[in-house]
């Protein structure tokens, strides 16, 4: 029952990896277990610590939520969308 | 305002119909159909680039793209936009990505397309590789340290 | 120096086929492709425009092309540079000129288009006339005032 | 062998009518015989004397011979082209 109270609590969010990014975590989509409350910087933090190669591009990347790229630090509920955006090259 | 459900947006994964977006922004009112495209090209710095792959978040893309377009007809008054990337490998000499403005007179449509390309290197989230003979890189638009500068603090 | 033979330069009397254009300047040392196309309108001052009608005086119009075909790679480092403008009757909707240009990287390309056509604007021996319901009228190119103002001294 | 001699000495160029100055004159070209040593002025005069219609354009007119724009009286020479060139609007 307690552990069942805090799944609840907690958010699952579904993490895109693209370009560099997939390349270093070897697939290009997951869903990630988050506490309740958690940003999009606790999410980086806990991909860091699971992908310790993301520390090369850390500096570069832009993280977008649901398809916009977020400046400040967002709190996430459940469902969303993050991704991490290396430097882009279109055009 | 909202976007202008006229605007022509795609991210395909074929080679790019040109004269199609072309004819997209085509209209009895308009005396100027400017275009740009971005082609690949078989040299980067001395290399020979063997192929040239894309990759796109697309939903993200398609909206960002879908964004640029609304800008440029808030900045001009324009007729027609149409805005296409290609994904996936783009043969040398074939276009990546291709846009196109109409408007009744010159001078808007030439400096939409202008902004539109300068926009979508800036942001865009579409993705480059380079593969040589003797190795491969992801590739980094200039443009995008402007992006990032706004949008990396919080990370 | 003199002209380049590379350079497609057309006077037709048929509709302008634009991807032949774009493709004449298609390069794998080119990573931009801009173009250009000035279309007819169906409206000059809320009258309705039923038919335009162009003339060239061809010989010499194709030698001014040319000419601005040149001045343009002089000012720009461009690989490929094609001009066509269409006479006779040119339907509303279609383009009565089109330019293409392309280039390492897409500044030069963008900037020859505008060249390009401001220049065919102000100099190029060809004619419009346009047919109203109530009558017709030639036109004039403000841009003719420059060439005019340097020209017409002696005369 | 006088009336010989004086059509030695003239020139015979071509002229070309465009647009409304083709529209005025009624014809898009002809031959004109000048004097020896006339110039494109002459030869604007001698046109203005034919069709003195060309005066409501006179002023807008640029002269091309042989393909180029001349901006001050140049002297003739046999089998030249002259064209009339009103205010252009192509693009």
């Amino acid at each position: 029952m307690e552990s069942q109270g805090k799944e609840n609590d907690n958010v699952v969010v579904e993490v895109l990896f693209f370009a560099r990014a997939r390349e270093i975590v070897g697939v290009s989509q997951m869903k990630l277990e988050l506490r309740a409350s958690s940003t999009t910087r606790d999410c980086m933090e806990e991909l860091l610590s699971r992908f310790p190669g993301l520390e090369e591009i850390k500096s570069v990347l832009i993280v977008a939520l649901n398809h916009e790229y977020v400046c400040e630090p967002s709190q996430l509920k459940h469902g969303d969308e993050v991704a991490l955006i290396p430097p882009v090259s279109g055009g | 305002m909202g976007e202008n459900v006229h605007d022509l947006v795609e991210i395909v994964e074929c080679k790019l119909d040109t004269a199609k977006y072309m004819d997209s922004v085509r209209s009895p009112a308009a005396g100027a159909i400017a275009s740009f495209g971005g082609t690949t090209r078989d040299r980067f710095q001395g290399k020979q680039v063997l192929e040239l792959r894309y990759e796109a978040y697309v939903p993200m893309a398609s909206s960002q793209l879908r964004k640029i377009c609304q800008a440029a007809r808030e900045r001009w008054e324009l007729i027609g936009v149409a805005v296409a990337h290609r994904i996936g490998v783009v043969p040398v000499g074939e276009e990546s990505v291709f846009v196109a403005a109409s408007s009744i007179h010159r001078k808007e449509a030439l400096a939409a397309c202008q902004f539109l390309i300068d926009e979508i290197k800036a942001s865009v989230a579409i993705w480059k590789k380079e593969i040589y003979a003797d190795g491969e890189a992801w590739k980094e638009n200039a443009e995008f340290e402007s992006t990032r500068r706004s949008c990396s603090c919080g990370h």
